[in-house]
């Protein structure tokens, strides 16, 4: 199917009424995921936004309950109502349709089902969009995806200049594209150069990293030197983590009301990178510098993920490598980890 | 006889009361008796003070509501003295309680009876410049705050009786009569002021606008008839011009007024022209005075800042009579320049410096108590301890004895508590009462159980908001158990139900909404303490001064502020812990540096009491300062005095001298120093513990290099005369001599008055008239400061002869050598240039720091120096002896210039406030002080700069690596360092972070 | 999202009847017992303020101003000794530094510069703290409610 | 004077010629300075220990990062092996200098063990407003020509005058070399600075009324994720733990609130002054491109003005919160009408 790029607005006012509508937007200088409410706000000329779209469904700052009280004892509890509202993110990347699946895995983990993130997840619909010119510091592929993956998704866009290829993926999204009735027809010419897109976004993608055994070698090298190397000029800020599409940790928290009788539980971001994250009550700290901290999150998702979730915690999106105030570059950390082993595999030999 | 472990004091002045609270702290019981119905006497009336202008009553009332609350001090007000019998450490005195018609016991002093009183009655306290009624309390921070009748007044109407709630009006309330026994006594009676009699040419009684300066005392203070506001008293209009008129009934020859100087009179007017000037800009003062005599420690500086800062006239006159402009009220001065020209101006205001007269019953207490007085009515003192009076046993302080100003009351008050230490030593804890106290409850880790307990006040709180709404809220607040509302949450009954309620409802948290804590707080935490909860465990809301009367036409929202008092005291409530005082043993041994005369004095009063002391003089010899001395102006005979203590000290086995030596290092704080010491000619170490330190390190004669000093062998010091005037008789042969004043003081680099250089010259000048009658005497002054009973030299100096002429500080005598004599040219206003030939020409040098010294011992006790480095104490005028490093004093030249009189006033004050920590075996430390969590703290050093108390300073912890650490013995709790700490790792126990977060927030 | 914007229920009078609330940071030793004294006294203010006792000015962590305004105070008062008369001997010039650099920053973030005020108040000035109190509440008054803070509910 | 490509050079070549005598000399066990990023606009902070690695030193008008946070002691890593404290060489320009003066000043370091390599900095680009400006195209390279920044993309080439574009607090900048304390500085370093400055920079700010700064503070900050960059990136935030991490009591929450944005970076401002040392690395470095070099001004206007103090330049004045006087202004006190 075809969306005119002035069809945009029409898709909207469809669909607004129905769902919650996630589009990005340009907001101080910087690409960000919000509710619109106008459609001439959305922005799908970018690269990517600043803060990945998790935020949508895992926000900074979530309310779990609101609890009532008597001036002195909680009388009621009150849970989240909103969460049979549908939404659609509307044009986001591969790489951040797929972190989805990530969250999904680990909030799904084990005995306990965050009922929250799930049924906003299950509420959700993705409409992704292909990366044209991927960015210099995208690897994608090397975590077996692609500029245009679209396995993630419910439906699927390319732009192909003048307007979009649509293609359902998701049954969820076929349904969608069968209500707009409107959308025309795509050609053979279309789907043609669409590939080309394709190809040539693929080839602008230069960083590939290996990381086939790296799991492997972390899972030997917990104490190897390299740590103290890799995290020598580390800051401890949470940039990398808070900016992170995978990275699900955080911190709950009680308020209460200025003036009423009531209060809220909340969840918050939190960072392995702070020295807080893992600080007791008693005063030890396990991860007590840095050194254990960027060991941490390097070995959350290239170790722990694989370990538990048989899968990658990265989708290669590259923010944390703009985004490090030490240019601490993650392609290089993994080179280096990689780099370890080889010489180890020299000495056996 | 047994001595007894009592002490009486009469007078409950500033002096009384600090002599009380010294004995008091040091383990002796302390009778206190006043004649009028409230303590504080004259200071309580003040504004502000000199030379710091700090307001008077922020600093005595802490003082004040300490002596009314002191275990061992039982305070009577309204008393008469009947009779004394018995001698030095046994005294059994007679005394009158006059009934106040109201029960003291019973009273509250809520103070609706005073306001209900239809008698408009005058107020004594505002010196009869506002009204008030014949049911009074002196003045509203009154301590005791027990009302009283005052029968001349009152018309019996009953109304009183009426609305007092409390049932404490009793019309027929007789005086009581007791007996007292007592080991000692020290007279506090003050003075009255001069009061010109009727008929006197200054107009005071007839002109309205003509006031004393105690009167303008009042009328500065913001409690004053003006709230602070400067109006003359005919029209209510500000004074632009307002003349201060010194030595109004002192210096007096005339018999009118009294003979000697009042010492204080320069000061207080430079102060209250400043204060005038500083509360209204638009007042000019001019000050008419003869000699200004700022003799006192910074006081100079406070007179040259009043001339420059605050456009203060000064002119060189003594005004004799004043004349009203009867149209304008204004009054009309007459008077003469000094170069000869009269002049005549109108102020709208004159206010007369009056002096300082005995106590109107000086004649009465000297004859009850056996004393003798001196020419002038006050109580004669030894020529050498000023606080002996002719009786022993007996002592005098403040200006009973000769007038003086807080900090030398202060002084003697202290100096007279350190004679009754030395006397009555060995029953010292015989007599005090120490009350058994259930142990405390464990309640740390429980949830609270708040108790609320919400005061009527009579109609004080209850008429003015709802209590009972009040009530209802307290009740339904998170944690509070119980909510109750008392008549009277102070009463002696409401104690007991406080105390039964927390044992029935097994509270573990008090909150009282009541009056204010200040003075209420003391009393409900004892209260608590008896039912077994930690003292701290208490909270109050002050729903009353803070509240019902200051909202009394606002019922609604005065019930609104009064229900979020009590609701944030109840959230402190929550937060607040049970706080145990730490313990610290106390070395009962003495450290005293310099052995001058101070240093001796202090050491033997030391060892008398059984305390081992360390004596260390610099110098081979002990002596110091005074051995260049002879005799006091007074006829002292120094080298006498110094030989005989001596004498003393070497022959007590309690005292260990160190000469020729040096403190190396002196470690730890209050009750535990260790001290190294280097002494001798083979510089040997020694090492010692004490739990004091006196610092006693003298001053030193400046040694000038003006007017050929050292040049010409006829230009020599005050010194060296005394001792050509003492040793030899070549003052025979000698013609003229010309004594030049101020050399070396209050000049740019010396900007300080050293004092005694006055009574120096005047006794030198004085002994070579007697020994050579013929000899010319000429004494160039720039203020002549014979300040007390010297007055009488300087006019016996000047009826033998002697010739003073006055100079400029920019314009000095020239000096010219011819030949065998000497030509000393000088300028003077009324005489012109003279020239006077002289063969021998005497320096009155002044007295410098010693300052290299000074530093390095200041550095080492951490207490600081002044800018003209000499010691500074704690406060100048209520802690003139102590530091504000606790357990370190100062004595003597150390602190500033002074006579040998009063540095040995200040060596037995020294002593006394060190046994008020040397009397106890062990010393407890304030409860609400800072703590530092060590795992926050990153060692920054900020609060070590912020703290005035020198209590914090970094550690290398084991774990924690370089840290901050509050000493708590030293701490105050003031929280100048938590406030600025930016990893709030510090916390004041009480005001912790938590506790104030908890008021600020929670308001649901 | 959750975001319900409550408003605040602090005074639920009309506008023209609103009442400031203003927390009252008093030192023990001078301010308090001022403001003692002008109860002692009978001289009335407004009844906005609600006082908290600190021993000294010194005290005062500019976390409990911040917070006060965070948490809805209209006006922030905080009285010391005047200098030179701190019981605590300097407590009040220390504090006084800081609220110096308080104060402008205050300002520069846009803070209505009467919402937090400062003064000293000695044990003697009654009538000056009532008068002082009356000023005060007369600007926070002025500014209107402190609305700046509220947070999303 | 040369272009800023010529004298970038120079720097660049006494950074390493210093440094590698220092090793050598066995004066210092570690260098720390600066290397190429591997993004565009980008530094890489580095510990140099051997000689030859001294070529890896670079200048380049992108060294945003304050180096004297590597020996703030939150990031305590310049021990050996036995514990030992190591000796350290920093690369110093005047930023870095102050801010290691101040540590000292709060008793963190010691000059004993630190040796600075001075240097006249020459200003440091502010990054986040080109990358604004380049807007959503990826920059692929950025050097210096001359006097202009050129930035290069795949399909465009920008240039910028470096005047204009670099960090607010480089335009105004007093002390481009770090004072000599303890002579401990080696290159280029002040001796006995004096400092005026006239801080008419933020005076149009500071003439808005409170409504438009409110306006403006609110608008800038409301962006913040509470990453804390800024603060992690601070020489003097080195507290063991933060005032917003800190519980009993929690005084100002930890969400993205504005009423929780504000009371941090208020509250951190506090903290700073009198302390803050201008580097201006938390602007440089906010992943969100908040720019807080205006508050930072006024920092340094308000311990100026009121107390005459400017952070970091002697180890013997002492700070305004560490200090005080009788005379302090209280012009801001209320009085009496």
């Amino acid at each position: 199917m075809i969306l005119l790029k002035d069809q945009v607005a029409k898709l909207y006012n469809e669909l607004s009424e129905e769902y919650n509508f996630f589009a990005p937007v340009k907001e101080k200088g910087f690409i960000a995921y919000r509710k619109i409410s106008n459609p001439e706000e959305i922005e799908l000329n970018y690269f990517n936004s600043k803060i990945p779209p998790k935020e949508i469904l895992f926000p900074q700052n979530e309310v779990l309950f609101e609890f009532k009280t008597d001036g002195k004892n909680v009388v009621e509890i009150e849970d989240r109502k909103d969460l049979d509202e549908k939404n659609i993110l509307f044009g986001i990347r591969p790489c951040d349709a797929h972190s989805f699946d990530l969250l999904e895995k680990f909030f799904a983990f084990g005995d306990f089902q965050d009922e929250i993130f799930l049924k906003k997840r299950e509420n959700s619909l993705l409409i992704g969009i292909g990366c044209n010119s991927p960015k210099s510091t995208c690897f994608c592929t090397s975590i077996e995806g692609h500029p245009f993956q679209k396995d993630d998704m419910d439906i699927f866009l390319v732009d192909l200049g003048d307007n979009y290829l649509v293609e359902g993926i998701s049954d969820k999204g076929n349904n969608i594209i069968q209500r707009l009735s409107w959308l025309s027809k795509a050609s053979k010419a279309d789907v043609k150069k669409a590939q080309e897109l394709e190809k040539k976004a693929q080839d602008l993608i230069t960083t590939k990293l290996d990381l086939t055994n790296t799991s492997d070698i972390l899972e030997s090298n917990f104490g190897n030197e390299i740590w103290k190397e890799v995290s020598e000029n580390c800051l401890g800020c949470g940039s990398c983590s808070f900016l992170c599409p995978t990275c699900t940790c955080f911190d709950v928290i009680d308020e209460n009301a200025q003036y009423e009788n009531r209060g809220r539980r909340i969840r918050i971001w939190d960072t392995c990178q702070f020295c807080l994250y893992t600080l007791h009550t008693s005063g030890h700290n396990p991860r007590n510098s840095n050194i254990e901290r960027c060991r941490n999150r390097i070995l959350h998702k290239f170790s722990y993920y694989p370990l538990n979730y048989d899968l990658i915690g990265c989708v290669g999106c590259g923010r944390c490598i703009q985004v490090c105030p030490v240019n601490n570059d993650l392609r290089t950390i993994i080179s280096k980890i990689n780099n370890i082993k080889t010489n180890e595999e020299n000495v056996n030999v | 006889m047994e001595k007894i472990g009592a002490v009486m004091v009469v007078g409950a002045g500033i002096g009384g009361s600090q002599a009380a609270l010294d004995l008091a702290d040091s383990g002796y019981k302390v009778y206190l008796i006043e004649s009028t119905t409230s303590i504080g006497g004259v200071m309580a009336q003040l504004d502000k003070t000199f030379p710091t202008n700090d307001c008077a009553m922020c600093i005595v009332s802490p003082k004040l509501v300490e002596t009314g609350r002191h275990q061992n001090i039982d305070l009577s007000i309204n008393c008469e003295i009947q009779d004394v019998i018995g001698e030095a450490g046994n005294f059994t005195i007679k005394v009158l309680k006059k009934s106040l018609y109201i029960n003291p016991e019973k009273c509250t002093g809520c103070g609706v009876c005073g306001r209900e009183c239809p008698v408009e009655a005058i107020d004594v306290f505002n010196e009869g410049l506002a009204n008030y009624a014949a049911t009074s309390v002196k003045y509203p921070q009154a301590v005791p705050l027990v009302f009283a009748i005052d029968k001349n007044y009152c018309i019996g109407c009953g109304i009183c009786q009426g609305v007092c709630k409390a049932k404490a009006i009793e019309y027929d309330r007789k005086d009581e009569e007791v007996e007292i026994n007592v080991g000692a006594i020290i007279l506090a009676p003050g003075f009255d002021e001069y009061i010109p009699p009727e008929g006197n040419l200054y107009g005071y009684g007839k002109y309205k606008n003509v006031v004393t300066s105690i009167e303008f005392e009042r009328i500065l203070s913001a409690s004053g008839p003006y709230a602070g506001r400067v109006l003359r008293p005919s029209d209510g209009d500000v004074p632009e011009k307002v003349a201060f008129l010194q030595c109004v009934g002192s210096r007096d020859y005339t018999g009118k007024g009294k003979p000697y100087c009042s010492s204080v009179c320069c000061m207080y007017t430079a102060k209250e022209a400043v204060i005038a000037h500083e509360h209204m800009h638009q007042i000019q003062p001019t000050i008419f005075s003869m000699d200004i005599r700022a003799y006192g420690k910074d006081f100079d500086k406070y007179i040259i800042r009043a001339q420059e800062e605050y456009e203060v006239r000064y002119i060189r006159s003594r005004i004799s009579s004043i004349t009203e402009v009867p149209e304008t009220k204004d009054l009309r001065i007459k008077y003469e320049t000094e170069d000869g020209t009269v002049v005549e101006e109108d102020y709208h205001m004159v206010v007369l410096a009056v002096g300082l007269n005995p106590p109107n019953d000086a004649q009465f207490l000297a004859e009850k108590f056996g004393v003798e007085l001196n020419e002038y009515d006050f109580a004669m003192t030894d020529i050498f301890n000023p606080v002996q009076t002719s009786k022993p046993g007996i002592f005098a302080c403040g200006a009973f004895s000769s007038p003086k100003d807080i900090p030398d009351t202060v002084t003697q008050a202290s100096a007279a508590a350190g004679c009754v230490n030395q006397l009555l030593h060995e029953k010292k804890g015989t007599l005090i009462t120490e009350k058994t106290l259930p142990p405390e409850i464990f309640v740390r880790g429980q949830p609270p159980r708040i108790g609320v307990f919400i005061c009527y006040c009579g109609i004080n709180i209850g008429g003015f908001l709802d209590v009972p709404e009040v009530t209802k809220y307290a009740s339904n607040l998170p944690n509070v158990v119980l909510a109750d509302n008392n008549l009277y949450t102070c009463s002696a009954d409401t104690q007991t139900l406080i105390k039964d309620t927390i044992k029935e409802y097994h509270l573990n948290r008090v909150v009282v909404a009541s009056c204010t804590p200040r003075t209420h707080e003391p009393l409900f935490q004892e209260t608590i303490r008896e039912a077994g909860l930690n003292r701290y465990l208490f909270q109050m809301a002050n729903i009353r001064d803070q509240c019902s009367w200051v909202h009394m036409n606002e019922w609604d929202k005065a019930t609104e502020k009064a229900k979020d008092l009590v609701r944030m005291a109840v959230n402190k409530a929550r937060n607040i812990e049970a706080i145990e005082r730490i313990k610290l043993p106390v070395t009962q041994k003495t450290l005293i540096v310099g052995g001058g005369i101070s240093g001796m004095v202090a050491a033997l009063n030391f060892a008398t009491q059984g305390y081992e002391t360390f004596l260390i003089e610099k110098q081979k010899e002990l002596g110091g300062f005074a051995r260049h001395i002879y005799n006091t102006l007074e006829g002292g005979n120094v080298q006498e005095f110094i030989s005989d203590l001596i004498e003393k000290i070497n022959s007590n086995k309690l005292i260990r001298v160190f000469t020729q030596a040096e403190i190396e290092i002196i470690d730890g704080y209050i009750g535990n120093f260790k001290t190294t010491v280097i002494h001798g000619s083979k510089k040997e170490k020694t090492e010692f513990e004490h739990g004091v330190v006196i610092v006693a390190t003298g001053a030193k004669e400046y040694q000038p290099t003006e007017y050929l000093y050292g040049q010409n062998n006829k230009v020599i010091l005050q010194s060296e005369f005394e001792k050509l005037l003492n040793t030899s008789n070549d003052i025979n042969d000698k013609k003229s001599v010309v004594m030049i004043q101020c050399v070396g003081s209050r000049n740019d680099d010396h900007p300080y008055c050293s004092k005694m250089c006055c009574a120096e010259a005047i006794k030198n000048a004085l002994l070579a008239k007697q020994k050579n009658p013929n000899v010319e005497v000429v004494v160039l002054f720039r203020d002549i400061r014979t300040y007390g009973f010297k007055e009488k030299y300087y006019r016996e100096a000047r009826e033998k002869g002697v010739i003073f002429i006055n100079y400029e500080e920019n314009e000095p005598p020239e000096i010219i050598s011819e030949g065998s004599i000497l030509k000393i040219k000088l300028k003077t206003l009324k005489m012109g240039e003279i020239t006077i030939e002289s063969d021998l020409l005497v320096l009155s040098a002044g007295i410098i720091a010693k300052r290299e010294d000074n530093e390095e011992l200041a550095k080492m006790l951490k207490v600081p120096l002044n800018d003209d480095n000499f010691f500074l104490e704690a406060h100048v005028k209520l802690r003139p002896v102590d530091f504000a490093t606790e357990g370190v004093f100062v004595a003597g030249l150390a602190h500033c210039p002074k006579t040998i009189e009063d540095s040995i006033s200040q060596a037995n004050a020294a002593v006394a406030r060190a046994c008020t920590i040397l009397s106890k075996d062990e010393i407890e430390v304030e409860g609400k002080i800072g703590e530092i969590d060590m795992a926050r703290c990153t060692g920054c050093g900020m609060c070590i700069d912020n703290c005035a108390y020198n209590a914090i300073e970094l550690i290398d912890d084991r774990r924690f690596g370089r840290v901050a650490y509050i000493n708590s013995i030293l701490c105050k709790g003031c929280g100048a360092c938590a406030g600025n700490c930016r990893c709030a790792a510090i916390d004041i126990r009480g005001f912790t972070g938590e506790q104030i977060f908890a008021m600020i927030t929670g308001r649901n | 999202m959750n975001e319900i914007t409550s408003e605040s229920k602090q005074m639920k009078n009309t506008d023209d009847e609103w009442e400031p609330k203003i927390l009252a940071f008093l030192c023990n030793w001078c301010s308090y017992a001022g403001a003692d004294l002008a109860g002692v006294s009978r001289i009335q203010y407004p009844p906005n303020i609600r006082v908290v006792r600190v021993p000294c000015s010194g005290r005062i962590n500019p976390y409990f101003i911040v917070k006060a305004l965070l948490d809805g105070w209209d006006g922030v008062l905080v009285s010391g000794c005047h200098p030179g008369d701190c019981h605590y001997l300097t407590g009040n010039l220390v504090a006084r530094r800081r609220f110096g650099i308080l104060k402008d920053l205050l300002e520069f973030f846009g803070i209505e510069p009467d919402r937090v005020n400062f003064m000293w108040a000695s044990a003697a000035e009654g009538e000056r703290f009532a008068v002082l109190i009356r000023k005060t509440t007369k600007l926070v008054k002025k500014m209107g409610p402190n609305k700046k803070f509220e947070k999303k509910w | 004077m040369g272009d800023i490509e010529s004298e970038n050079q120079d720097i660049e070549n006494s950074i390493k010629e210093l440094a590698r005598n220092l090793l050598r000399d066995k004066e210092v066990d570690v260098i720390i300075g600066y290397t190429k990023g591997t993004v565009p606009l980008s530094s890489s902070p580095v510990f140099i220990t051997r000689e030859e690695d001294t070529d890896k030193l670079l200048w380049n008008n992108l060294c945003y990062v304050n180096l004297a946070n590597y020996l703030a002691p939150r990031i305590p890593k310049l021990y050996d092996e036995e514990g030992q404290k190591l000796k350290v060489g920093i690369v110093a320009k005047g930023c870095v200098g102050r801010a290691l003066i101040h540590l000292a000043v709060e008793n963190q370091i010691n000059f004993e063990n630190i040796k600075m390599i001075g240097i006249s900095c020459n200003g440091i680009i502010n990054r986040k407003r080109i990358e604004k400006e380049i807007g959503e195209r990826e920059i692929l390279e950025t050097s210096i020509l001359g006097n202009s920044i050129i930035v290069k993309g795949r399909d465009f080439e920008e240039t910028f005058p470096f005047d204009e574009y670099l960090n607010e607090l480089c335009k105004v900048c007093k002390v481009k070399s770090p004072p000599n304390v303890d002579d401990s500085c080696v290159g280029e370093c002040l001796e006995n600075p004096v400092i005026e400055d006239d801080f008419n920079d933020i005076s149009d700010f500071e003439s808005k009324t409170s409504e438009e700064k409110w306006v403006y503070i609110k608008d800038t900050l409301s962006a913040c994720t509470r990453c804390y960059a800024c603060r992690e990136v601070c020489p003097m935030c080195y507290c063991n733990l933060c005032f917003v991490d800190q519980n009993k009591p929690i005084w100002f929450g930890k969400t993205t609130d504005f009423t929780d944005i504000f009371a941090f970076h208020f509250n951190r401002a506090m903290h700073l002054a009198g302390r803050c040392v201008a580097c201006g690395a938390c602007s440089s470095v906010c992943p969100m491109g908040i720019d807080l070099n205006l508050i930072t001004r006024k920092l340094e206007k308000i311990v100026k003005e009121r107390y005459n103090f400017t952070s970091g330049m002697d180890k013997e004045t002492v700070p305004p919160m560490m200090s005080f006087s009788m005379d302090d202004k209280e012009e801001f006190m209320m009085e009496e009408d």
